[in-house]
This record gives C-alpha cells, sequence and structure tokens, in this order.
C-alpha cells in the first residue's frame, strides 16, 4: 500500500507540474492551451531520445525544456494576433501535429511501438522500493522549483504585468508594455515546466508511445487548475492532488462495487469526473485556492466580460 | 447623501423616479444611493465628471444591472426587479453609447426589431411615419448593414428603434459621443423635438455646453453620488458651479 | 442483439453475486485468522478506450475458470482463487498504474490479460522487479524479447508470425502484385515486415503500403488510395471497428478488389458481419490464430460464455488459459512463490504427458502427481524457452453468405 | 482521379458541416466555443441508432427522433450546466462542455459498450458518371445537408426567432433593450444546434460506424471548419467545412494519408495569420 502511495504521490507531482504550467499560461496570464499534451509528449519524447543516446539526465532535461519551450514560443508567436478561443485550437492543432508525427516517424520515435527501457535517474533511498521512493524525492524536488519559478513570477513586476495581459490586453498595451513578448515569454516558460513533467513521465515509466499522449491528460490539467481555483499557485497543488486522487483513487471504487460490468463502470467513473467537473465549476468556482478574482459573477443579465 | 432637491413621490411630476440607487459589479459599489427625479415631458441630462457612475447609472436604469438597493419607478410602477428585457415593455426606451444598433442587420430589420419584441406597445403605422419624419437621415435601402451607416445616421436609428416602441421615459447614453459639432448640435435640437412630442428624456452627457441649451433639468454626479440637482437654466449661468462641479469638463 | 447483451448482464450478475460472496469472506478485516487465504491474480484488461470491446468477455472467462475452480476446492488444497480486475483504459499509463495497484496494494501472484502491446511493454518491468508472472494477450515481438526471469508468457501468436499467414492465404489466392492498408500500432505494424518478406520471397510484389491512424474521422482517402492502385488483393490488417468503415467505403466506392484480413476485424465474434451485412462482407478472407475448435473443451467453453456454437473466441480464450495455466502451475509446484511457479509452466502446459482439455480435470490429474499438457481453449499452450507459444496454427476463413466458412488451417 | 477526390472532399465536408454550423450558432448566442459538440455528436448517432436498429423504425424516422432527443438532452444541459455558468466567462463555460461531453459520451458507453453498431440500411453499389463514382449515400448525404442549410438560413433570415438570433449574436445587451429574452433565445438555438447535431451523428454513423469515440474523432475537424470560416458566421462554417474536406482528400497527392488531417490545421494556421477572424468572420463590437 505505501508502494502503491509512493506511485501515486509521483503521478500527483507530476500532474501538479503540468497544473502549474497550465496555471502560468491561461491562469496567469489568459492564453488557453488546448494542446498541453503536445507540449508534454514533445518534453518526454525529447528526454527519452536524449537519454537513450547517452545524454545525462541534466542535459536530457535541459535539452527537453529548450526544445520545447522554443516550440511554445513559435506556437505563441504564431498566434499572438489570434483571439482566446483561436489560440485554444491552434494549440489543439500542434498537439495533434505532434502526435502523428510521434505516431508516424518510427525512425526517431519507434512509431506506434514507442521507445523502451529508458536510463532514468536514480536515487536510491534505503528499504524496499528504495528507488521509486527515490524517484518521488526527485519530482518533489522538480515540484517544488517550478512551484518557485511560477510563484516567483507571479508576484513579480513580470507576474503583474502578465495578469494586466491576462484582464485586458488593450490596457496592457496602451500603458506601454510588450504584450507580445510577454505573452511569448510566458507561454515559453510553462512549455518549459511542461518539458519538465514529460521528462519526469518518461523516466517514471521508462516506456513512452503515442498511446500515453492522449487528449484526456490536458483534460486533466484544465481539472486540476479549476479545483485549485485558476491563478492560484498554491491552489493548484491541491487541485492537481484532488484530481489525481479522484482518477486513480475511483480504481478503488471497483474493488468494493460490484454490481455493475467492469466497463460500466469504467464509463461510470468518467461520467462522475465530467460531472465532478461542472459542480466544481458551478458550486466552488473560485476553487479551492484563495487567490481567485472574479467580478460580475453575480449579475446574470450582465453578458460575459468581452472575450478578446 | 442627498439631493438639493427632494421629491415627493406621491404628488410628483416625474416621469421617472429613483430612490437609494446602488449599482457596482461584484463589490464594487460604484453608484452609492442616488435619488433622482426625471420630470414628465422634460430632459433631464446627468453630467459628471469621468468615473463618476453615468454609464452605471444608466445601465441600471436600462435594467442590464441588477440593482445592489433603492428603487426604481416610472409612472408610479416599480422597475427594480425587472431585467431590461421586461422593462423596454413597461415604457423604458434606452438608445446606450456607440454600440446602439445591430450592425450585422439591415435597416429596416432593426426598425422591425424595435418593436417586434415588445408586447402591446406596436405603434400606429401614423405614428411610426411621424417619428421616422424625425430622421430624414434614415431614407436609406432597408437592406443595408447598419453597421454600413454613418456614425450620426446610426445614431439616429437608434433612436428612431428607441422611440417606435412608444417610451414613457428614453434613456440616451452620451448621444453626441463621437460624431462632429455639427451633428452634435444636430443631435440635441432632435433630442429637443422628440422631447417636445411628449417623450421624456433622460440623458447622460460628457459635452456640457450642447447639452444645457437644450436641457430642463440637470443632475450632477460626483463619485456616485448626486451632488446636485437643479434647472439648467439656472446651472446655466452660475459660473462658480460650473468650475466647481465640471471642472475642465466644461 | 440487445437480448443477448441483457441475458449476459444476468449472467454477470450471478457470477458477481459468488464473487462479491467470495470477496466478503476474503476481506481480510472479516477473515478469520485461520482461514485459507485466498489466492489472488490481477487481470489488466481494456474496457474502455480503443480496444474498450475486448475487455468483457475476457473478464467473464477468466471468472469462468476461477468459479469452476473455486467450486471444485480451490486450490493448494482448498485457497480459492481471487480476482482483481483492473481497467487499462486502452492506455499504457492507466495499465501502468493498475497493475501497480495490484501489484502493491492488492498484493497479486500474477497479473494476465495485458491486451493490447503498449500496455504490455511499460508495465512488464514492473512485473520483472517484482517478481511476478506475466500473461499477456499481445502480439508485439519485443514483448518477450529482452530478457525476463522466464516471467512473462505470450498467450497469442507473434505478429511476425501473423504476417507470413497472410501473404501465403493471399499468394495460394493467385494474388501476386498486392497492397496493404494497415492500422498504425505496434501490433499490426509489425506484421507489415514479414508480410512483406513473405510476399517478395514467393515471387509477388507490395506495390503499395499505406498506414492509417486509428480513430480517424473517416477513411476515404485510404481507401481510395490503395484501391486505386489497382492491385490483385489487398491486405488489411486492422480492428473491428476502423475495418468496418473501411470496407463501407471501399463498397461504396464501387472496388471489388478481393480483401484479405485479420478474424479480430473481419470476424470479431461476429460483430462484423453484423455490422455490415452479409454482401458487403461476402468474399472477404480472414484469419486468426486458431483455438482448438473441435474440442470438446472448447465447445463447451463457448456453451459456458452464452455465445452462439460457432462463435470463435481470440481473447476469452486466452483468459481462460492464461488463469488455467497458472492454477496449474501453482499447484503442481505446490506454492503460490511466482519464482518458483512460473518455472513449472511448461510442465503443465507443454508435452509430453497426459492431454487434458478441462482445468479442473487438470488439476486432478496434477494433484495424482501425473504429467500433463494442458489443451486450452484459446490455444495448444505450448511455449518455447522465452515465453512465446509454439505450434500456433492459422484458421483461414472466407465470408460467403453471411457465414464465415473455414478454408484451412495453415500451420 | 482529381475530380473523384474532390467529390469526395465535399462530402466529407458536408458531413462536418453540419456539425461546425451548430457549432458556430451556439458560438454566437453563448460567446464560448461548445466542445460538447463531440459528445453530442456520439449521443445523437446513438438515439437514431436506438430507434433504428431495435426499434425497428426507418433511419429518416430515427434522425428525427435523434434530432428531438438530443435537443431535450441539450436543453437539460443549458439549464443545469450553462446557464448557471453563463456569466464566468468563454473559457470556464468552454471546459465545462469539455466536462459534458465526457459525460454524454460515456454514458453512451454504460448503455450500449464499446461494440461498434451500424445503421439498418442497405449500403449501395456507386453509380458511375462519366468516371466519376457517386453513391447513394454521397447524395443523401448532400440533399440532407443542403436542405438542413436551407432550411437553416430561412429560418435565419426569415423568421422572429432568426431575427431574434441574429439581433443577440450581434449584440446581446441591445437584444434584451429591445425586449428579446436571452434565455428563451438560447434555448432555441440549443434545440437547432442539437437537432443539426444529431442529423451530423447520424450522417457520420452512416459514413463509418457507431462507436463511443466517434465524437472525438470529429471533434478537430469540425472547429477547425468553424474557425476556419470565421466562429458565429453559418456561411463561413458551411464553407469552411467543405475547404477543409477537399483540401485534406487532395493532400494526399503530396503527402502521405496518414499526414492528412496536419492538412487542415496548416490551412487554418495560415488563414487564421491572414485573417485572424476567418473567412467570413464578423468584427466583435468593442465597448
Amino acid at each position: 500500500m505505501i508502494a502503491f502511495l509512493v506511485t501515486i504521490l509521483t503521478l500527483v507531482a507530476i500532474a501538479a507540474i503540468l497544473a502549474l504550467a497550465l496555471n502560468l499560461q491561461w491562469g496567469l496570464c489568459g492564453m488557453v492551451n488546448f494542446g498541453l499534451v503536445g507540449f508534454f509528449a514533445l518534453g518526454a519524447y525529447a528526454a527519452a531520445l536524449l537519454s537513450l543516446a547517452g545524454a545525462g539526465p541534466a542535459l536530457a532535461l535541459l535539452g527537453a525544456m529548450v526544445i520545447t519551450a522554443a516550440c511554445g514560443a513559435a506556437v505563441a508567436a504564431l498566434s499572438h494576433r489570434l483571439a482566446e478561443e483561436y489560440l485554444a485550437i491552434v494549440t489543439l492543432g500542434f498537439g495533434e501535429v505532434v502526435r502523428l508525427t510521434l505516431l508516424n516517424e518510427s525512425w526517431l520515435t519507434g512509431g506506434a511501438l514507442g521507445l523502451p527501457g529508458i536510463p532514468s535517474p536514480t536515487l536510491r533511498l534505503p528499504g524496499p522500493g528504495g528507488e521509486h521512493v527515490g524517484f518521488l524525492v526527485l519530482c518533489l524536488i522538480a515540484l517544488a522549483l517550478a512551484y518557485l519559478v511560477v510563484e516567483r513570477l507571479a508576484r513579480a513586476p513580470f507576474g503583474r504585468l502578465m495578469r494586466a495581459v491576462r484582464d485586458d490586453d488593450v490596457v496592457a498595451a496602451t500603458l506601454g508594455k510588450d504584450v507580445v513578448r510577454v505573452r511569448i515569454a510566458a507561454f515559453a516558460i510553462g512549455c518549459a515546466l511542461l518539458a519538465l513533467g514529460g521528462a519526469l513521465h518518461a523516466w517514471h515509466f521508462g516506456y513512452i508511445d503515442p498511446s500515453q499522449f492522449t487528449p484526456i491528460v490536458t483534460a486533466y490539467a484544465f481539472m486540476a487548475v479549476i479545483a485549485g481555483g485558476r491563478g492560484s499557485n498554491p491552489g493548484i497543488l491541491v487541485g492537481a492532488g484532488v484530481v489525481m486522487l479522484l482518477i486513480e483513487g475511483s480504481r478503488f471504487l471497483k474493488d468494493v462495487v460490484d454490481f455493475v460490468a467492469a466497463d460500466q463502470l469504467a464509463a461510470l467513473r468518467l461520467i462522475l469526473i465530467g460531472a465532478g467537473l461542472i459542480l466544481f465549476l458551478i458550486y466552488r468556482p473560485q476553487g479551492l485556492g484563495r487567490e481567485y478574482r472574479r467580478s460580475a459573477a453575480s449579475f446574470p443579465t450582465v453578458p460575459a466580460p468581452a472575450s478578446s | 447623501m442627498s439631493s438639493d432637491v427632494t421629491s415627493n413621490p406621491l404628488v410628483s411630476d416625474a416621469a421617472l423616479e429613483v430612490r437609494g440607487l446602488r449599482l457596482g459589479y461584484g463589490a464594487t459599489e460604484i453608484v452609492k444611493g442616488v435619488d433622482i427625479a426625471a420630470r414628465r415631458g422634460a430632459v433631464t441630462t446627468i453630467i459628471g465628471p469621468n468615473g463618476s457612475g453615468k454609464s452605471t447609472l444608466i445601465r441600471g436604469l436600462a435594467g442590464l444591472l441588477r440593482p445592489l438597493g433603492g428603487s426604481i419607478w416610472l409612472e408610479g410602477r416599480d422597475l427594480t426587479a425587472l431585467p431590461a428585457v421586461r422593462r423596454v415593455a413597461e415604457g423604458v426606451g434606452y438608445v446606450p453609447q456607440e454600440a446602439n444598433i445591430f450592425r450585422n442587420l439591415g435597416v429596416a430589420e432593426n426598425l422591425r426589431l424595435a418593436t417586434e419584441f415588445v408586447p402591446g406597445r406596436q405603434s400606429s403605422a401614423r405614428e411610426r411615419d411621424e417619428i421616422l419624419a424625425l430622421f430624414p437621415d434614415l431614407a436609406v435601402r432597408g437592406a443595408l448593414a447598419a453597421g454600413r451607416l454613418s456614425g450620426g445616421q446610426r445614431q439616429m436609428l437608434a433612436m428612431a428603434c428607441a422611440l417606435l416602441a412608444r417610451p414613457s421615459i428614453l434613456l440616451l447614453d452620451e448621444p453626441s459621443a463621437g460624431l462632429s459639432p455639427r451633428l452634435v448640435a444636430e443631435t440635441m435640437q432632435t433630442v429637443r423635438e422628440v422631447c417636445d412630442r411628449g417623450v421624456s428624456i433622460l440623458m447622460i452627457e460628457q459635452n456640457v455646453a450642447a447639452a444645457l441649451p437644450v436641457s430642463d433639468q440637470v443632475v450632477v454626479l460626483v463619485a456616485g453620488r448626486v451632488r446636485l440637482q437643479s434647472a439648467a437654466d439656472r446651472l446655466l449661468v452660475d459660473h462658480n458651479l460650473h468650475r466647481l462641479y465640471l471642472g475642465e469638463a466644461a | 442483439m440487445t437480448g443477448r447483451k441483457y441475458t449476459l448482464t444476468r449472467r454477470h450478475l450471478l457470477h458477481r453475486g459468488t464473487a462479491a460472496a467470495t470477496l466478503a469472506l476474503a476481506a481480510p478485516w472479516v477473515r478469520p485468522a485461520h482461514a485459507a487465504e485466498p489466492i489472488r491474480i490481477g487481470i489488466v484488461i481494456p474496457f474502455t478506450g480503443a480496444s474498450g470491446v475486448y475487455g468483457s468477455e475476457m473478464e467473464q472467462a477468466a471468472r469462468l475458470v476461477a468459479r469452476r475452480i473455486n467450486e471444485a476446492g480451490g486450490l493448494l488444497g482448498g485457497r480459492s482463487l481471487e480476482l482483481i480486475i483492473e481497467d487499462s483504459e486502452s492506455q499504457p499509463t492507466s495499465g501502468v498504474v493498475a497493475t501497480r495497484k495490484l501489484l502493491e496494494v492488492n498484493r497479486v501472484e500474477a497479473i494476465i490479460g495485458y491486451w493490447g502491446s503498449p500496455i504490455a511493454m511499460a508495465s512488464k518491468q514492473l512485473l520483472i522487479d517484482a517478481g511476478k508472472v506475466m500473461m499477456v494477450s499481445c502480439a508485439a515481438n519485443a514483448v518477450t524479447e529482452d530478457p525476463h526471469d522466464g516471467l512473462i508468457w505470450r498467450f497469442q501468436a507473434k505478429s511476425t508470425q501473423w504476417g507470413p499467414v497472410g501473404a501465403r492465404i493471399m499468394l495460394n489466392k493467385g494474388e501476386r502484385r498486392v497492397a496493404v492498408l494497415a492500422q498504425q500500432n505496434p501490433f499490426v505494424i509489425s506484421m507489415v515486415e514479414p508480410f512483406r518478406a513473405e510476399i517478395e520471397r514467393q515471387g509477388g510484389e507490395v506495390i503499395r503500403e499505406v498506414i492509417y491512424n486509428p480513430d480517424q474521422p473517416s477513411y476515404r482517402a485510404e481507401v481510395e488510395e490503395i484501391f486505386g492502385t489497382d492491385p490483385d488483393g489487398v491486405f488489411i490488417p486492422g480492428l473491428l471497428t476502423d475495418f468496418t468503415s473501411i470496407v463501407k467505403e471501399y463498397y461504396r466506392a464501387g472496388f471489388d478488389t478481393p480483401i484479405t484480413s485479420l478474424s479480430i476485424a473481419a470476424d470479431a465474434n461476429g460483430k462484423f458481419i453484423e455490422n455490415v451485412g452479409a454482401e458487403l462482407a461476402e468474399g472477404i478472407h480472414h484469419f486468426q490464430p486458431a483455438p482448438p475448435l473441435d474440442s470438446p473443451n472448447y465447445k463447451r467453453f463457448v456453451r459456458e460464455m452464452g455465445a452462439p456454437e460457432d462463435t470463435i473466441f481470440l481473447f476469452a480464450g486466452n483468459a481462460y488459459d492464461q488463469l488455467s495455466v497458472a492454477a496449474l502451475a501453482i499447484e503442481k509446484a505446490g506454492t503460490t512463490e511466482a519464482r518458483q511457479w512460473t518455472r513449472v509452466i511448461p510442465a503443465v502446459s507443454n508435452p509430453p504427458g497426459t492431454r487434458v482439455l478441462d482445468p479442473v480435470e487438470a488439476l486432478e490429474l496434477v494433484r495424482r502427481g501425473e504429467e500433463i499438457d494442458f489443451i486450452g481453449a484459446g490455444s495448444d499452450c505450448d511455449f518455447n524457452d522465452i515465453g512465446d507459444q509454439l505450434n500456433r496454427h492459422f484458421l483461414h476463413r472466407v465470408i460467403r453468405d453471411g457465414r464465415n466458412e473455414k478454408v484451412q488451417v495453415i500451420a | 482521379m482529381i475530380a473523384q477526390l474532390v467529390l469526395n472532399g465535399l462530402v466529407t465536408g458536408m458531413v462536418v458541416a453540419l456539425g461546425a454550423v451548430a457549432l458556430t450558432l451556439t458560438y454566437s448566442i453563448l460567446k464560448f466555443p461548445n466542445f460538447a459538440v463531440g459528445g453530442m455528436i456520439t449521443l445523437g448517432a446513438y438515439i437514431a441508432w436506438l430507434v433504428n436498429v431495435p426499434l425497428g423504425l426507418p433511419l429518416p424516422g430515427a434522425a428525427v427522433l435523434a434530432a428531438i432527443g438530443l435537443a431535450a438532452v441539450m436543453l437539460a444541459a443549458d439549464r443545469f450546466v450553462f446557464r448557471p455558468l453563463r456569466d464566468r466567462g468563454a473559457i470556464t463555460l468552454l471546459v465545462a462542455a469539455m466536462g459534458l461531453s465526457l459525460i454524454l459520451e460515456n454514458i453512451c458507453r454504460l448503455a450500449f459498450g464499446n461494440v461498434a453498431r451500424n445503421f439498418d440500411v442497405d449500403p449501395e453499389r456507386p453509380w458511375r458518371v462519366s468516371g466519376l463514382r457517386i453513391h447513394p449515400e454521397q447524395v443523401t448525404t448532400a440533399v440532407v445537408t443542403v436542405a438542413a442549410m436551407a432550411g437553416l438560413w430561412l429560418v435565419l433570415r426569415h423568421t422572429r426567432l432568426g431575427r431574434a438570433m441574429r439581433a443577440v449574436a450581434d449584440n446581446p445587451d441591445l437584444a434584451a433593450v429591445r425586449g428579446i429574452d436571452r434565455d428563451r433565445v438560447t434555448r432555441r438555438t440549443w434545440v437547432l444546434a442539437a437537432a443539426l447535431v444529431a442529423l451530423s451523428g447520424v450522417l457520420i454513423g452512416m459514413d463509418r460506424a457507431i462507436d463511443p469515440l466517434m465524437g472525438w474523432a470529429y471533434i478537430i475537424p469540425v472547429f477547425a471548419a468553424a474557425i476556419l470560416g470565421g466562429l458565429g458566421s453559418p456561411g463561413g462554417a458551411v464553407l469552411g467545412a467543405l475547404l477543409i474536406g477537399v483540401a485534406q482528400e487532395l493532400s494526399v497527392l503530396v503527402i502521405e494519408p496518414n499526414y492528412r488531417q496536419v492538412v487542415g490545421f496548416v490551412a487554418i494556421a495560415l488563414v487564421l495569420l491572414a485573417r485572424p477572424r476567418g473567412l467570413l468572420g464578423v468584427e466583435e463590437i468593442r465597448r
């Protein structure tokens, strides 16, 4: 049981890094990244390929983060003139392009067969399953670093600028700030964090293939940010934990519930996840965090703030 | 805070009466308890510096914001709880600033929509002709998308649409905004004419110089509160008041 | 159709009732200290996602074995088999978490199922590290290639064994200029090269090869592309859903080039013909590793599964065999220690010995100390030294008038 | 060959067009991209299947019942999901729609399992018209799509509801001031959109097979079409769908077919760079 908890915590740590990255991009800066899983996959594959080529963990991680951040910057630069909804579909498209490339360029990525035997950095701690605990410690360190980076960015003048950009890019622009640069930088930093998550994922599983990187990963990250409260970094940690516990904890449901078939239970689980998401949005819009700022929420006759 | 002029609702000659109205977005209160009485058959103009809450106030009167407190009465009926979509049938006409017509719909469709969804306030053909006669500039092709009209034509179309639903009070949000000086004068003249035909008017204006001559009554709004409510001619001659309440805006 | 679904469900409920009772008795917090502890076996199979269609039949088959063995007194002198079933969601990451949970929380002795090569690939190291037995139903060669301490057993023909069979079937039909339309997935992709090699070895030619992504909105472009080259025949290894769409598209586009496919696509327990109707399915050749169709054991298995008599289960049989072989090996080794009983698997499943078809009978023989050669419901269950199955026979069938007709068995 | 590809592309585009138009309708009234369209396609197809196969009603009748059934579901969704969230901004609604899609898709899985299903229609061989292969289902698709589009055009242009919808889309505040009840218009928009999506689900089900993932496979082309045409513009959505359909089919002449889904995106990216509001998108009103 302890060992399984270690597994779950490792997954929570990785999920939390993804959620922090999304919070930086969307929560703080208002940039919807529906292609999150694409950047995550890119980071995982880059780290895996570099690790397999014999690069050390630090070099592999750095390489993955640089490559992914560059792609993120390119996507953000390409779509900087687009309204929120359009960025959503461009990033979604980018994610799809990544998936198809990983699937079809088998000379590099192993195609559908994936990349097995990825060497991972180890931190062997004493005791049974020590290497799992050791890896968890590495993930927690990475999470802590990611948290510090995002939190510092949020508190720095840069962070205030990002919030200004999110709340009203026209205002931010007239303030003479280089909105485009801020958006691109924030998006690229977010993508670098996604690559960090990807590298940890690749190392954790030791085997990656395209079917691990489906849009549901993006959905989970959004759920974590919503549950945690958009814009609130401490909330995000809680949110990622709650979401992963719901997803993985519901596995235990079928050890207890025995009156529906397993395939039906699996469908039921996803229904509950969807319903939980909606209920959270309706009844806990501020999420579990406290820094959620929202106005005009209680006026049914007020139209939604203009989306552009 | 109370205004200089207090009205007695029972014996009021006010078309629209506002008592202790508070409006805002979320926790932010912008209009902080105002009392206004817009006299029947008169032009009442609300002036005040930027950020004084004029636009919030008029949106609240139109029903686009739910009041945080206070009440709104039109011809003795309580409108406070009614949303915008119901106030029009009660006789509230509203011409927003700038986005005051359906840009992607034709001119004819705009005019048709003016009354199509307002139960019981259809104007007769004669009234209709009379109203449209006030706006000669609108003699354009009906299928023309309203967004392609000039700024002045749009303002005219918007007012015509509001009038077609035969309002008891017409709320105008800065009718002069974005118009050339010649058009401002024309617009103000039209406002006066409309009022003279028996429609009470409550308007917001930044352009005090243009608005005062056609106004009967002036309300000065500062920081969400009514600082002064008085007859327009009094304000027009009182240069101290001018400086004091209107500052550079005058 | 729906009617059958409901009876299955009712049957499910009955099984589940028993299972629930077993579970309740076995739950650690109510278990009396002296009661025999159940032997836990995990199952990781897909119930959702792209291959979600195969999970239920495998679950049902495994429960069948567990129930029969438990009713006959269990293993090792009265210990019952307890199954813990996890959904792989057709996804490696979920499969890994499921595997971890089974190993670390449920402390199972073996995990069976593993439909889908990526899931097995991602999970196998965990089982090797834990020293538990893994029994897979997937075909990618890589699963058994690396050293695995004799812990991994494949209850399925390897991908590379499938390809040449398809090639021979097409060559036998006289198709020499052939084309391949294959789904991008590890199982299918690894059979394409051996297919091409076999075609070329026998003097044929693969004139066009198109790989398509699973879950595409449509396959129109692929169909135009591949049939437009006017080959003698087209090999379409795919899965049921995409194959259904492809055949509909092919028919409506007016093509008539002969098609050869896999039975998981073109039969799929009769679902394919049900999907497209007899006219479209007419003349499609398909093949798969054959279960011992004529054995009484297989016939009874089909009956117990509540399916029509002529159903050819591919994966349900695997789950049935996996649990049977695991039970026999545990009984034979006299221990639940995985590293020990995994070594006696060939002893119960490979010749020599009495050929025995029924797991409960086989257990009897094992207890009496006899040498046995277990013949399963999915295959003969004979393995080589890296855990791959030997002597897979392939059944080649063709669809005529809405029915699958046996053409030949290919060794 | 090229003519055949263009024809195939047009038919693919038509299937996508219905969903894209529905998306654009809900977008113009509710101001958020409705990601639930994937789950709606799936549910619509399954309702039609339920009526068509187990209950044995002919497919046209099944399609009508599917439209009604899906409309009822979406009215409930509007009441319990979208209305409470209406003022929370587009992205909150969008994420809620994703959650709804997950629910709808898995309700289908819960009720019908993962096995692919098919309608009870006899497939037919194509006609050959001067070298082109045209099959009856393509004609059905074209007729249904064109009829639905024409009907929608009539509704939008020449009915009270159509004017109200366009007014709300154009300027929701002003529409309220003109006495147009946005909630009513919203509900009717859901009904129209659900009917279109259900039809599209039926056409997709005819084209390929019905399975719980079918909506997912179409969500990206549907969005691509709607955005290419300019969210909020029904004509644009049709144009975008046809363009994407044709471009995807033609792309196999130059690239491997398994990359053709990328083509749609490259096209979108290029068009959006040149015209950030899409082909026929309208300038949003800024206050």
